[in-house]
Order: C-alpha cells, then structure tokens, then sequence
C-alpha cells in the first residue's frame, strides 16, 4: 500500500460510491467514469500501459458515453423519484457480499501462488499482439464473430424502423 | 552554435535549469520543465491562429479580417482575451452548475493531455510512452465527455441536440481515425511515436521517407485528415456548432472566458489532430529533404503545423455544412470501408518485393474501390447529379 | 467523380484569395473613417433649408407655406408660421417659419419635402454622420442648425443646383418684367388697377 | 431562465403525439436565431432530428403598413412600399405605381418605361446573389459565398445610389414615370456591371453549384409539387423551380416586357436546388434584358406632363396592379373614392404567400434541413409582417 496507490483508489472508490448514491442519472455516470479513470491510473501505476489506456478509451470512450447517450434519447434527465436504497436492499447486499467473497478468495489464492514470481518486464504492444495472433488466436477470432453478429443484429434492429418512415 | 546545438537548445537549456533543482525534486521538476512549454507554447499558437484565421478567411472572402489592433491586426488575439475575461460569466439558472462549470475545463484538460506525446522535435516529447498513439486516442475520447457535459448541464434544447450531434459524430469518426492511423503502426511495429517519426527520419538521396509517399500512406492520410477534420468539429462537418441551425451547439450557454475556453479546447485539438498526422505521416519533425536537415527539428514541426492549418482554413472558406445524416453515411459507407480497405493495401504493400509494380498493385487496389464506394454515395438513395433546366420562351 | 466539385470550389476560393492581394476589384473593402468613397451627387440623407446670401435669418427661402409638414410621409416636420412678413432675398415681403424643426429619428430620407416645395427651399442633404450621444435633444434640428447656404447647396448637388438657380433667376426675372410691366401700366392707368401680389405669381408654377 | 434563447423553455421532452415510438422535443426557432432572416419564429416539434410538426409565428415585424397607407396621399405611400421588402424596393415601388396608374389613367412615358425595366432588372439581379448568398450561408458555408454575392451586390447599390440617391430606400418610381433621369455617364457605367455579371455567375458556379456537400444538402430536400405549389398560390421562381412556367412578365407584358426577349428557367424537381438554380439561370436572362434595354433606350421625357405630383386625386374606382417581382407576385389593391387618400389599400406579398407551404415542404425532413428550406422561399419579413 504506497501512497500514490492510496491517491488513486481515493477517487476511484469515491466515484463508484458516487455512482451508486447520487440521485441524478448524468451525475451517476459522470461518477462512474471517475473510477472508470481511477482504475485505469491504477493499471497505469502496475505498468500496464496498453491496459490503462484501452480502459480509458473503451470504458471512458465508449461506455460512458454510450450509457450517457442512452439516457439522453430515452428519459427526461431529471432526478428519480424513488428512494435510493430500494425495498430489496438485503437481498442486493447478500448478492454482492457473495460476490466480494469469491473475489476476494481468488486473489488471496493468486496473490500466494503468485508471490514467488520474479518481477516481469514491461509488456510491450508487440508481444500483446503476438500472443493474441498466435497463441490466443481462436478466442480472438470467437470473439470477432459474436460482435460481428452482435453487430449485423444491432443492423437488423435498426434497418426495421425504414418501412415505417416511408 | 552550430546547426546541431540549435536543435538541442531547449534540451540544453532544461538540464542546465535541472542541474540546480535539488536532487530530491530532479523527476518532479523535470516533468515541469517538459509540461510548462506546451502549456505556453500551443496557447500562443491557438492566439496566433485565430488571427490568421480570421484574416485568411477574410483573404478568401475578398475582406481584409481583423487590422485595427495593433500592426496588421496582430493584437487582435489580446483584445479578445481582454473582452472574453472582462465579460460577464453568464450561467442559466436551471443549469447543472457543477457540471456546467467542470466542462469546459474537461476540454481544455482532455486537449492539453493529448501534446504529452506528440514529438514536437528531436529528443523533445514530454512522455516517450510505449503506447503513445493509444494514450493519444484514449484522451481524445475524454474530449466527447466534456461536450457531453456542457450540452447537457446547459439546459437548452439547442445545446443539446449539439452534443448528441457531438457525440453521435466523434464515435463515428474516431473509429476511421483510429483505423487510419493504424496502417502507420502495421509499417513501424511500434506504438511510439517518437519511434515513429524516427522511422521517417531517413532519406534516399534527397527525399524522405515519409508514410505519405506511399500509395496506402497517402490514402491514409487523406482519411485521417477527413477524420481529423470532423473529430475537430471543423467545416464542412461543423455540425455539433451548426451556427445557422441549432446556433452555437453544445456551447450556447456559455459566456465570457468559459466560451473562451471552449473555443481553446477546439483548437487544441484541431492542433493535437493535426500534430498526430505529422507524427504519423508526414515525418514529424523530420527535414522534408535531405540538404535542410540543419534547420532545427522543431521549425519543422511547426512549419508542417502551419501548413495543416492553413488547410483547415482553406476548406472551412469554401465548403457549405454537411447534414447529420449524409456525415454518418459518408462515415460508415465510406471513410470506413475505406480504412479497412487501406489496412488490407498495407499488408500487401508489406509482403510484396520493393519496384514499381508493387505500387501499381497498392495504387489500383486502392483506387479502384474508392471509386466505386464514391459511386455508391452518389448514387444511393437520393440520386445526386448536376441537373440541366429548360427553359420557356 | 466524388470531390470534383469541391476542389473546383477550392481552386476558385485560391483564387480570389490571391488575387485579394493584386487586385483592387476584388478587394472592394473602404478602410472607412480613413479613406471615404467619393460623395455621390444624387446621394440624399437628410434635408436642409437653403438661404440666400450671407445672413440664414434674411436669406432663407422659406415662406413657411407648410406644405411639406403636410406632404411629409412620417410627418417628422413641424412649423409655425409667422404672424407678420418679412422681406425675402429678393426684397418682397413674406412670412417665414419661426419654428422649423425636423426630428432625425423619424426622417425616413424619402425626400418627398423637397419634391413638393414651390420655393426650392428645403434641399436634401449627403451629410450622413448624424449620429449623436444625445438621444432626445440632438435628434431634433431647429431651424438654425437645418439652414445651410446656397453655396452649399451648389457644392454638394451642382448640376441640381445650377437647374434650380437657372430656374430661380428666370422666375425672378419674369417677375420683374410683369413687376416692370404692371408699374408700366401702373404709370400708364395712373392707379386705377392695383398691382399683382408677386406671391401668387411664385406659387403658380 | 436564460435570455440567450427562447429554446429553453418546456424542457423535459413530451411524449410523442403521432403515436410513434420517440418522445418529441419541441424547439422554439426564432424569434433570435441566425437563420430565421429577421423576426421569425417556428415552434417546431422534433423526433430525434426529423420535423414532425412546425408552426410558422409571424408578425414580430407588423407595423401596419396598409392602414397607414389608407391616411396617407397616394405620394406619401411610396416611399412606405420600399420598406416591404427592402431588399427589392424599385420593383415595390413599380408595383405600386402600376396600380395607381391603372386607377388614374396614366400613361408613362417610354424612356421612362425604359428606366423601370433596367432599374427593375438590377433589382432583381441584386435580390438574387443576396438570396443565393444567404442559403449558402445558412448551409454553413461561413460567409464566403455571401460575401462574394455581397461584393457584386454592392455595384448595383452604387448604380441606385447615383441614380436614386439611395442604396435600398430608392423611393424611385412616381405615377407617370420616374422622380431621376440617368446622370451622365451612368448608363455606361451599368452597361459595364452588367456585361461583368456573367463573370460573377461563372465564378459562383465554379465555386458552388457542382459542389457534392452542395447538392447532397439541396436535392431531394423541401420538394414543393406542382400542384401543390399552384394550390398554395406560389409564385416567383419558387413556382418556377416546381416546373409551372408562369412568369407575370410573360403573361401580362405589363410596362414594355413584351419588347425584349428572354427566357424563363424552369425547374423539374421543385427542391432547393431547382429554386437556387432557377435565381441562378434567371440573372442570366435578366442581363440578357438589360443588354436589350440598355441598348434601345430612347430619349425623351421621363415623367408623364399631365399628373401632378401635389393634389393628386385619382376618380373613384378600383384598380389592381401586379408586377413580376424577384420574389414573386407583387400586387397592390386600390380603391379610391376620389379622395387624395386611398380608401383600401392592400398588398399581395409573394414573400408572405409563399411562406405559407413552408410546413408542407419540412415536414419529414431533418432540423438542419428547415433553414435551407427557408433560405429557399427567399422571403422578407418586412413584407410579410408589413
């Protein structure tokens, strides 16, 4: 635990609290793409550069606008009316409790295994991009052909509205 | 001095001021030596463009632009700043006034960041990172917040319909700028810019090797710029301000020095776009010809800047807007096939033997498509034709 | 081709660009309070009162017959009339406005003033840098501050003038050879006709 | 609330009407929006960015032209009728001593007919490049096409100002001719603007006209049909650009028109490009007219001997005058009882009647769309408010 660590995790715990208790949706995900920036400040500082910046560019880039969007087409901005803590608030907390568990258990049982390890070098671009092309090529390649049919089904969705406009 | 001690006199001078730093501050007050330069110098040059700017344009109009303020106008740049600071800060009552005050400095913040890797010289770069064209992109997206967060906290119709418009068309764009930019990346194996450039900076007798002098450099430049063009929200795809539409966009509700902000961040990222291309295309700081390479690196960055803008200025004068619709069309239907297609181009271009006839393959590989995907733009839908008239006695 | 149009555009916005430096046609732009077009002769602002002669106060043509307060489209023309006469430059006896005030806000520059007036008395004016810190008193012109002089008058609108001063001297002129010719007669019938009031005769034309 | 925009109020977006899936946003444009061309409103009603419903709110500008027209004389309407439509005020002003000439029986005399065709052609060349200039600008074109119509524009002010002593309040027709002959030197001087016209036109159209961003905005969009455009009593070359050849200088030959030969441009799709076109291909046949004018100009008298400027008392009766302005039909409706004022006076607007499809023609079509198509009616709000 060194002190930039503490800096950074500061605000990202704080946006994501944020995110969970403002009552204004906007301000909700601006709060959100705090810690979204948050966690990749602490990626960089593990020395994963190519991992910060695509966090900043996918998460910060693309889903928070995406989810800004969304809420800009689709409500009045407005703040909620309900209450913040929803009637169910014990079986949430049970879920994410569970969660946390599990997590937490994980990473204590890597972080023993992996205590033994010698530092590694920094991982350059081009070795990400090796391991992707030859190692994890069928992922990859999995990967392209679910967003490919995400996408020609994002298409399709949209392509319904054309008879009606005419 | 000779001509090499010219192009190292700011690294000369930095570690001349950080050999008084005390040890314990050395990488502290180094990160300051390198940041407070391009928080000077690309305001200055944002000061110095709006000048040119005005009275180019003016030039293309048949006017003579801004020439009351000091000699040939020049101090224009002072009495606006004097005017924007001077104004009063204007906030509408319903706003958001957290996120209405934050979002201009998102901008301005977002677009400074972007510099922290743009090689500006030889040896000079704030931040030499490993991804340096990643981090580039990644900032640049911070910018869509930020407009985001001015059209949305204004609460006004007018500004809002500019940040969807806004938003809407830099996630359309950045995908082909991306993808432009990466037939760069497959050719220099690297995502460092200063790698990049110094890829560049090699010569066969007197020319350059630039990526524009080749067939999938050149058609990848053109597209970065057009990418570059709308991402800055520039003329012809000067939409989300859309003046004589939805009036001012995202920054209606703004006044004072938070518009001048604004009209800051704009620039600094039309500047930082159009660095990107240089880095990537046009050799950087790299001499454009073999014998002028005594000329310090950094004039020539900023020359090749100039000449950008210049460009910019030039289209902005004499093209009408695009519609929303026909800018989402041209982005999806063209400009990205079209990258796609470049990318392809490279990869052939790279596993072909060097001659003349890997150009031509590269050249007609190239062409060929665009013309076509140019036909279907044309001809889609909406048929668009020059027309001929009759006439009745 | 895609693209054609618009490098055809950019290649004409070159153009003029350049030739914003070379040539003075395209650069049409007058540095204003510095440089000034040449004053255009049929050019009409605002009118004024023309007076013979040195004095405004003797000279001026007006007979205050109020036809242009009349006339006036906005009726931004006010006048009183005299109670008594006056003699005119030419020394006949006429009335004259005490008042003549024009209010520059509504004037609208039409000069239809000076197309009705019998006497070629109000004139229109080039003068067009009437703009005043005063919003209210400024804007209204007394009958000293309208009287500009005949000189005047030739200097900014010559040809028109010398029309209407070739026009004056004749009427002068037959007036006085009707005035010689009913003093004739006078002498000749030894009064027993009195004599055409010269007013009337003016106002015929 | 600010006071930047009227667009600020009824915020929160309403629930669609028409039974789609979107929710509406209703967007006041005007009455201060830059491409509204003076007071204008629209309370427009958005699906995303397509128009679904538009108002047109008119008469910030009403000044109650007509009725002060009925206490005024027949001469101190005339320089009322140049604050129509300011950009046009000679063919106003013809417009309007046409009718009174049909009321009183006046013949004008031929050089003075002459000065009314050349005048009114120069007026219409100047309303077109304005016009044309100011669509381009509303498409976005920051300025340059304006000014470049503004810089031609300015030669035939300087040719009004000489003549007329004025640049746009010309005030320059009179019942039975015309208030100025031409100073000397004037007619060579506009032989020398107009024979430089087409060098203008060449130029525009190199800039413009084969421009893709240009005609991708203008094809296609703000369709006016036929039958819908003679339906709505448009005229002008919005009536034309629809394809309907009726041009009042061809079909009542009224002043000396049927002397001159020209053409009349017409369109075929009635989009904003046949209506940009249509103003463009009729500069061209409005220099081809003055050519001829400036040409056969005779000498000779320039006001009708026999009318009065003063006094002037038309016998009882009606009369209804109309001319071909740039806009469209212009026509003046008098009655007099034999007073020195009239009785009724009222004004046939082109400007106010062919705004009135301008919902038919943006409904369906995008927000950026509205302005271009209301660039394209080319209309005045001094004259639709009058």
């Amino acid at each position: 635990m060194t002190i930039p660590f503490l800096i950074l995790a500061a605000p990202t715990i704080a946006g994501i609290a944020a995110a969970m208790y403002l009552r204004n949706l906007v301000h909700c995900i601006l709060a959100l793409t705090l810690g979204f920036a948050g966690l990749a400040a602490l990626y960089l500082q593990l020395d994963a550069q190519f991992v910060g910046f695509t966090q900043i560019l996918v998460y910060v880039g693309a889903v928070a606008i995406l989810a800004v969007f969304a809420i800009m087409m689709t409500r009045s901005a407005g703040p909620m009316a309900q209450p913040v803590f929803s009637s169910s608030w014990i079986k949430g907390g049970c879920v994410a409790g569970a969660v946390f568990a599990v997590l937490a258990w994980a990473i204590y049982r890597s972080a023993t295994s992996l205590k033994m390890l010698p530092p590694q070098p920094e991982v350059a671009v081009r070795q990400i991009g090796d391991a992707l092309m030859h190692r994890f090529v069928l992922p990859l390649e999995i990967m392209g052909l679910l967003l490919t049919a995400a996408l020609i089904g994002a298409v399709l969705i949209a392509m319904q509205e054309k008879p009606e406009m005419q | 001095m000779t001509p090499e001690t010219i192009d190292r006199i700011f690294i000369i001078w930095k570690h001349w001021l950080l050999s008084y730093a005390p040890a314990g501050v050395q990488p502290l007050f180094s990160a300051l030596l390198s940041v407070v330069p391009v928080l000077a110098v690309f305001p200055l040059l944002f000061a110095i463009t709006t000048v040119l700017e005005r009275k180019g344009l003016g030039r293309i109009q048949n006017r003579y632009g801004p020439n009351r303020v000091g000699p040939y106008g020049f101090f224009q740049p002072i009495a606006d700043g004097v005017k924007s600071l001077t104004k009063e800060d204007v906030v509408p009552r319903t706003a958001d006034q957290a996120v209405h005050f934050l979002a201009p400095l998102l901008l301005v913040a977002a677009a400074f960041l972007a510099y922290a890797v743009l090689p500006v010289g030889r040896n000079m770069v704030v931040a030499n990172l490993n991804a340096g064209v990643l981090f580039f992109f990644a900032v640049g997206s911070l910018v869509e917040l930020a407009v985001f967060m001015a059209g949305w906290s204004s609460r006004n119709k007018y500004s809002l319909l500019g940040a969807m418009r806004a938003i809407a068309q830099m996630i359309s764009y950045e995908v082909p700028l991306v993808l432009a930019s990466v037939v760069v990346i497959m050719a220099a194996g690297s995502l460092s810019t200063v790698t990049i450039v110094n890829m560049q900076a090699s010569y066969t007798g007197i020319w350059p090797h630039w990526f524009v002098f080749t067939p999938w450099g050149f058609v990848g430049f053109v597209l970065f710029m057009i990418a570059a063009t709308a991402e800055a929200n520039r003329s012809p795809f000067d939409l989300p301000e859309g003046e004589s539409e939805i009036v001012a966009g995202y920054y209606i509700e703004y006044s004072g020095f938070k518009f001048a902000l604004f009209f800051l961040g704009e620039y600094l990222g039309m500047f930082a776009t159009s660095g990107m291309a240089i880095t990537l295309f046009l050799g950087g700081w790299a001499a454009p010809f073999s014998f002028l390479t005594w000329v310090p690196s950094y004039f020539w960055f900023f020359a090749k800047l100039l000449v950008l803008i210049a460009g910019f200025i030039w289209v902005r004068g004499t093209l009408p807007r695009l519609r929303m619709d026909q800018l989402m069309n041209f982005a999806w239907k063209f400009m990205l096939p079209m990258t796609l297609l470049n990318i392809f181009v490279a990869g052939t271009w790279h596993f072909m033997a060097a001659g003349s006839v890997r150009w031509l393959v590269c050249a007609v590989l190239i062409f060929a498509p665009s013309v076509l995907l140019a036909l279907g733009l044309e001809k889609g839908k909406k048929k668009i034709a020059a027309r001929t008239y009759r006439f009745a006695e | 081709m895609l693209g054609e149009g618009i490098v055809k555009g950019l290649a004409e916005t070159a153009r003029n660009f350049l030739g914003s430096y070379v040539s003075k046609d395209r650069l049409t732009t007058v540095q204003y309070p510095e440089e000034r077009l040449p004053q255009i002769e049929a050019a009409r602002n605002f009118p004024f009162l023309v007076y013979d002669g040195e004095d405004w106060q003797q000279g001026m043509r007006c007979v205050s017959c109020l036809i242009c307060e009349k006339e006036c489209p906005p009726k931004c023309i006010s006048i009183e009339k005299s109670k008594d006469k006056k003699l005119d430059a030419s020394g006949k006896p006429q009335f004259y406005p005490t008042v003549f005030n024009i209010d520059v806000s509504v004037c609208m520059s039409c000069q239809i003033c000076v197309e009705v007036c019998p006497f070629d008395a109000i004139k229109m004016d080039v003068d067009f840098e009437l703009s005043t810190k005063d919003r209210f008193g400024d804007l209204l012109w007394n009958k000293e501050r309208l009287s500009k002089s005949n000189e005047y008058y030739r200097e900014i609108h010559p040809t028109e003038a010398a029309a209407v001063d070739a026009q004056l001297a004749e009427e002068r002129a037959k007036l006085e050879a009707k005035s010689k010719l009913a003093a004739e007669a006078k002498a000749a019938a030894a009064a027993t006709v009195p004599a055409q009031p010269a007013v009337g005769a003016t106002a015929e034309k | 609330m600010s006071a930047t925009t009227a667009a600020t109020a009824h915020f929160t977006p309403k629930p669609s009407t028409d039974g789609g899936e979107g929710q509406l946003l209703e967007v006041s444009m005007g009455p201060q929006h830059p491409s509204t061309h003076g007071v204008f409103r629209m309370d427009v009603a958005l699906d995303g960015e397509r128009v679904v419903k538009l108002k047109p709110v008119f008469g910030y500008l009403h000044r109650n032209h007509e009725k002060i027209a009925e206490t005024e004389t027949y001469l101190g309407s005339m320089p009322y009728t140049d604050r129509l439509d300011y950009l046009c005020s000679i063919t106003n002003n013809w417009a309007y001593a046409l009718a009174v000439e049909k009321l009183a029986g006046i013949q004008v005399p031929e050089r003075a007919e002459y000065l009314r065709v050349i005048t009114g052609e120069l007026t219409r060349l100047q309303n077109h490049t304005s016009v044309i200039g100011f669509l381009l600008q509303d498409m976005g074109a920051s300025g340059t096409p304006l000014m470049y119509a503004f810089r031609e524009r300015e030669k035939v002010l300087d040719l009004f100002e000489s003549l007329t002593g004025s640049r746009m309040m010309c005030n320059y027709m009179r019942f039975g001719g015309c208030r100025a002959d031409m100073p000397a030197g004037w007619l060579q001087q506009a032989q020398k603007v107009v024979e430089a016209f087409p060098r203008f036109l060449d130029e525009f159209e190199r800039l413009l006209s084969g421009n893709e961003i240009l005609m991708a905005r203008t094809q296609g969009v703000g369709v006016l049909s036929k039958e819908l455009a003679v339906d709505a009593g448009i005229t002008g070359p919005m009536l034309r650009g629809s394809g309907v050849n009726y041009d009042i200088r061809k079909v009542d030959k009224y002043g000396i028109y049927e002397r001159f030969s020209f053409k009349v441009p017409l369109g075929e799709h009635g989009d904003v490009y046949d209506r940009y076109m249509v103003r463009l291909l009729e500069m061209r046949e409005s220099v081809k007219i003055l050519q001829q004018a400036m040409r056969d100009v005779p000498p000779g008298p320039i006001m009708d001997a026999k009318t009065k400027l003063r006094g002037f008392r038309p016998k009882a009766g009606e009369a209804y005058g109309r001319i071909e302005s740039p806009k469209g039909e212009l026509g003046f409706y008098l009655i007099s009882d034999g007073s020195p004022n009239p009785y009724r006076y009222r004004v046939r607007p082109p400007s106010l009647v062919n705004l009135t499809v301008l919902e038919d023609m943006c409904l369906g079509q995008n927000v950026a769309d509205i302005v271009v198509i209301l660039g394209s009616i080319d209309f005045i709000l001094g004259e639709v408010d009058r």
